[in-house]
């Protein structure tokens, strides 16, 4: 379905992601394991189109991704919750659910539809709808950026560092509803620093270090890795 | 004496605490790093030591001098010195021109001695400018210090900062992520020159993602985690100790 | 009692034509983070188009204003394409030099094309009518009256389509505006097509009971700007909000006071604003 | 070591050329246009130090400049005091205001300070305009005397005249030298570059800011008191506006933040508009756009440019270079992508 060959990202003189190679099948859940900087997150707004790779191929179900923009890209079928969240702040929930469904803006009925499917996912959203994305805690944001995710019903869905910031109890649940959205026909793709909950719900992984890919493989043989270990908190 | 501790310090930006009751105490001479997962508050940490953000509540104690509400340029004074993630260099000068500033603190000229290009300038200026190439020197940049910034590579820039901070004269410098954005073995050189701060007698405080690094140079670690303290202690402790495992791997640490 | 309620009314007059240009002036604040130094001339420009329609070509008032809204509406889209695009990522110093030098290209050209003497606009509305026992000129209560219209529509159009409420979307984040398929250049130009077509609905109101002349944007602007910085920078009820106090403040001001000093009002409630707070009122505490 | 002999020659032959110019000429009028250009210059370095090293568009500067010349004009008309001293007070009175203004509006930063200084400025223009009891209003100020005799010296001729500005505008630019090449200068120019940096070095970013800010009045106001003595007249317009845009553009022609830059933008664009001479009205015809175009290709203008195509020659010079300069964009990203913490605050 996706596929990343020989991809390189540089920011000036510094190379944050050298030469890498990952392929998502449809259906799958993929994690991208490793350690802040690594260069998860330039893999990721690479792909989305927010920066530009300087060398290699992205292909999305056939299509070269290389040099589309980031709206485009949306609009073939890859939805992204991105680092740090990026919502609309001053709006309400509800009003930034609707903003992800952005390029379905023409269907309404469909639109309806989606946003019951996420109250439907994460109730507590539909309780605060009406209030400001934020005034939210960092738990329920999450949900939102997720669930503006969703509006757009991706193909594939990036999802970086859903874990950041929230408690562990929510990391959980975080979990849960990333796989019940991977069984209803999403394919994911998702960064993470929280290893553990990540490759219980993964189906294979790629480890980074320092830009580069230095393992992969699926997530049994990763969670009994040594290196896994090593990476994260370098015993 | 305590060398540099912070007590219950604490910091909230609206309703997300990213900082929350931390005591710490930093040891003279030694190197001490802050770790946490990402968003773990550490950053905010050290704005705060460093004078750059008010906490909410709470002290920080700079031998036996509260430096909590001081302006960061005289907690700079008083021997305390920071680079920042990104390198903030004036790219159109060169290395040295870029450095001799960072001994400026430490000078008394105003601006009337230079327009009267006073004996007192003069004397200053060549001080500064010999301070600069001393510490050039010292992180190994002396070959290029008539290069201008925007020629640099990334690693010879945080060498650059390095200097710069060096140049204060501190008793103490606080790197934040000094090896993001460089290579490898560029990484291992830069752990070094920590090592050798330290031996000339400059605490060294870092924050560092790359843990391999971390663990082999660090005397002293911190574990921050929601903004909380979780641990502390050698590395060898907290590589063994189940928290940071859980706050690492997640989940329960079987792993 | 009654200078009081004809003042109240002038100032009512005067703020709506302020919350207009201010609105135009937060709305591209609010997307691309600059202060549009140049602003005040595409007001300008929407009075002299406005005049020239009538007067050369004879189009009734109101054809007038929509084809001055059209066109000052796209020179401020060449102005976000041609100078602001290229210079989204330069330090801050630099879009507000641009901007001074579109302004004064336009002003030079005004000169040039229109000639530096006053004129004065026809207006199908001259008539003086008595309300409540004030008496008022039709174009003044067509000025409150418009301007409410205008900021009416706005609102609806930023509240209720997708295409307003991506705008607001793409100020609050624009990465975030981006990820959801929104072609963030495309907002830019809309919004400056917006903020210049506001300009120009505020000049061609206004010029009946001004004049027209190349610097007639002068004052205009300078007040827009304590006023989006009285009613924060980027947010829309702000601008309205502080183009009435700004309105109110200075026709008062006018009577009880000192005429000659009327304008020196707004500078001086920006002066204690931000001898106050310096990064203005309502700005969201703790950033950077 | 010979790039510095050759920057002497060049600055010695420039001197003897500034020296020599109204030997070369009789024209009275080239050598009007000459000193009254060396008048600009002065003002623009007061910019120049002020946007070019310290990073702070004030754009109330041509009030300083008004308040300079009113206030030589007013000592010496309505006072009737002497030339020199009323050149001393009109500094003073002119400084001191800065002084007053400055502490205030450097609590502001980039377009809050940009956008407070222009209201300023225009404030001071309303003053100026209305206050006509004091100022004569529209009207203007006449008869402003030239400098009084020193001993010998009359400064009474064009010729006379246009030595005694161009001694001043040699001190400005001999004090703007010592300025930017020493401890002070770098201390500026960090600012300018980031004044968080700047501060946790040791710099007290306050205090040196309001130097700066109060130096560059100094140099406005000495432009302006120069200006009412050499024109004699002067009105409410030479505070609007439109004086610090042309400053400005000068300033930007040359090369912000660099030293020669207000002399080669000033003596260029004076002279062009000369050329010029029926088109003097519409020169922003031509001029706006120039600015705008210059802020886009070549933001620190001719100097500038030149001075980075010799730092781009240098940099060849080292073969292990790998990279030109990271460009802006790409840093802000390389920031996104390591600073997460300050992204989590944001959400």
């Amino acid at each position: 379905m996706l596929k990343l060959t020989d991809v390189s990202v540089k920011y000036g003189s510094f190379t944050a992601v050298h030469d890498i190679n990952i392929e998502v099948n449809a259906g799958e859940i993929v994690v991208l394991l490793g350690s802040n900087g690594a260069g998860k997150s330039t893999t990721f707004r690479t792909i989305s189109g927010l920066n530009r790779p300087a060398a290699g191929e992205l292909v999305f179900e056939g299509n070269k991704l290389n040099r589309r923009p980031a709206d485009q890209i949306v609009q073939m079928g890859i939805g992204q919750c991105p680092e740090g969240r990026k919502l609309f702040p001053a709006m309400s929930v509800e009003e930034n659910l609707r903003m992800g469904a952005f390029v379905h803006r023409r269907k309404r009925d469909q639109i309806k539809h989606s946003l019951e499917h996420v109250y439907e996912l994460f109730p507590i959203l539909k309780e605060k709808r009406h209030d400001a994305a934020g005034s939210l805690s960092g738990g329920q944001q999450q949900m939102v950026a997720i669930g503006r995710a969703l509006m757009s019903k991706p193909k594939l869905m990036l999802l970086d560092e859903p874990s950041v910031g929230l408690a562990p109890l929510v990391v959980e649940q975080m979990f849960e509803t990333i796989q019940k959205i991977n069984k209803e026909g999403t394919t994911i793709l998702l960064a993470e620093q929280n290893a553990n909950a990540a490759l219980k719900i993964a189906d294979k992984g790629y480890v980074f270090e320092n830009g580069t890919i230095v393992l992969e493989g699926t997530s049994a043989e990763l969670f009994a890795n040594d290196e896994v270990r090593k990476a994260y908190i370098g015993a | 004496m305590i060398f540099l501790e912070t007590k219950q310090l604490t910091k909230r930006f609206g309703g997300l605490v990213a900082v929350n009751n931390v005591d710490f105490a930093i040891e003279q001479g030694k190197i001490n790093a802050i770790i946490g997962p990402n968003g773990a508050g550490k950053s905010t940490f050290f704005n705060l030591i460093s004078g750059f953000h008010p906490p909410t509540s709470g002290q920080v104690i700079f031998k036996g001098q509260d430096i909590t509400k001081l302006p960061s340029n005289k907690i700079a004074e008083l021997g305390v010195a920071r680079t920042f993630q990104t390198t903030n260099l004036f790219e159109q000068s060169t290395v040295l021109d870029n450095v001799i500033v960072g001994h400026r603190l430490r000078t008394k000229s105003t601006l009337v001695d230079a327009i009267l290009r006073t004996p007192r300038l003069k004397r200053e200026e060549a001080q500064c400018r010999e301070k600069a190439m001393e510490v050039l020197e010292f992180v190994d940049l002396q070959h290029i210090a008539h290069k201008p910034v925007a020629g640099l590579t990334q690693e010879e820039k945080k060498r650059t900062a390095f200097a710069l901070a060096l140049a204060t004269d501190p008793e103490i410098v606080f790197l934040d992520e000094p090896a993001a954005g460089v290579n490898p073995d560029e990484t291992e050189g830069l752990a070094e020159l920590m090592k050798k701060m330290v031996n000339k007698g400059i605490t060294v405080c870092l924050i560092e993602h790359k843990m391999q690094m971390i663990m082999r140079i660090a005397d002293k670690i911190m574990v921050l985690n929601y903004g909380e303290k979780i641990a502390e202690g050698k590395p060898e402790e907290i590589q063994n100790n189940e928290t940071v495992i859980k706050a690492y791997l997640g989940g329960s640490a079987s792993a | 009692m009654e200078i009081l309620i004809q003042q109240l009314f002038n100032g009512l007059t005067i703020g709506s034509v302020y919350a207009l240009v201010a609105l135009g002036l937060t709305l591209v604040y609010g997307i691309l983070h600059i202060p549009n130094f140049a602003h005040g001339a595409l007001y300008m420009m929407g009075g002299y188009i406005t005049l020239t329609m009538m007067t050369r070509f004879g189009l009734h008032y109101w054809l007038a204003i929509f084809v001055s809204i059209i066109v000052v509406g796209l020179l401020g889209v060449l102005m976000e394409r041609f100078v602001f695009h290229p210079l989204r990522e330069a330090p801050p110093i630099h879009d507000k030099i641009a901007a001074i030098g579109i302004l004064l290209f336009l002003e030079a050209f005004a000169q040039f094309y229109w000639g530096a003497e006053y004129q004065s606009m026809p207006t199908p509305y001259g008539q003086i009518v008595e309300v409540f026992g004030l008496t008022l000129t039709m174009q003044r209560i067509l000025i409150v009256v418009a301007a409410v219209v205008v900021m009416f529509i706005l609102y609806l159009f930023l509240k209720k389509t997708f295409t307003g409420a991506t705008i607001i979307a793409m100020s609050q984040n624009r990465e975030g505006a981006n990820l959801v398929g929104i072609n963030t250049n495309k907002v830019a130009m809309l919004t400056f097509m917006i903020s210049g077509g506001l300009a120009a609905i505020a000049s061609s109101l206004s010029a009946p009971i001004n004049l027209v002349f190349p610097g007639m944007g002068h004052l205009v602007i300078l007040k827009a700007f304590v006023i989006i910085i009285l009613g924060g920078m980027g947010s829309i009820p702000g601008a309205i909000v502080g183009g009435y106090i700004v309105g109110f403040s200075e026709s008062l001001g006018a009577t009880y006071i000192s005429n000659d000093y009327k304008d020196i009002i707004a500078f001086l409630f920006l002066v204690l604003i931000l001898t106050v707070k310096p990064t203005g009122l309502f700005s969201k505490g703790g950033s950077h | 070591m010979t790039n510095v002999l050759k920057q002497r020659n060049v600055v010695i032959i420039l001197i003897l050329f500034a020296l020599a110019f109204p030997m070369m000429t009789s024209n009275t009028y080239m050598i009007h246009v000459m000193t009254l250009s060396f008048i600009w210059m002065i003002g623009v370095y007061g910019l120049n130090l002020l946007a070019g090293y310290t990073g702070y568009l004030s754009l109330a500067h041509a009030g300083f400049f008004a308040i300079g010349a009113y206030s030589l004009g007013l000592l010496t008309v309505k006072a009737q005091m002497n030339f020199w001293l009323a050149l001393v007070l009109a500094l003073v009175i002119t400084c001191s205001i800065g002084l007053v203004v400055g502490a205030i509006a450097l609590r502001t930063k980039e377009h809050f300070f940009a956008i407070y200084t222009l209201c300023l400025g225009y404030i001071i223009y309303l003053v100026i305009d209305k206050w006509d009891s004091l100022t004569e209003g529209v009207r203007g100020l006449i008869g402003i005397p030239a400098p009084a005799p020193i001993g010998p010296i009359t400064f009474e001729t064009e010729k006379a005249h246009y030595y005694f500005v161009l001694f001043f505008l040699l001190l400005v630019v001999l004090i703007m030298y010592r300025i930017v090449h020493s401890l002070s200068g770098r201390t500026y120019i960090a600012i300018r570059n980031s004044e968080d940096l700047a501060q946790t070095i040791g710099i007290s970013t306050k205090t040196n800011k309001l130097t700066v800010f109060v130096l560059s009045t100094f140099f406005a106001g000495l432009s302006g008191a120069l200006y009412a003595s050499f024109v004699r007249f002067i009105g409410p317009d030479i505070g609007s506006t439109n004086i610090v845009f042309d400053l400005l553009t000068y300033l930007l022609v040359g090369g912000i933040g660099t030293l020669s830059g207000p002399i080669v933008g000033t003596l260029l664009i004076v002279w062009l508009s000369q050329l010029l001479q029926d088109f003097q009205q519409y020169r922003m015809l031509i001029f706006g756009p120039a600015l705008t175009l210059l802020i886009i290709f070549a933001p620190r203008g001719i100097v500038g440019a030149v001075a980075t195509w010799n730092m781009n020659r240098k940099l060849k010079k080292y073969p292990n270079n790998q990279a030109r300069s990271g460009r802006s964009r790409n840093d802000s990203l390389v920031k996104s992508e390591i600073v997460p913490e300050k992204q989590v605050k944001e959400g």
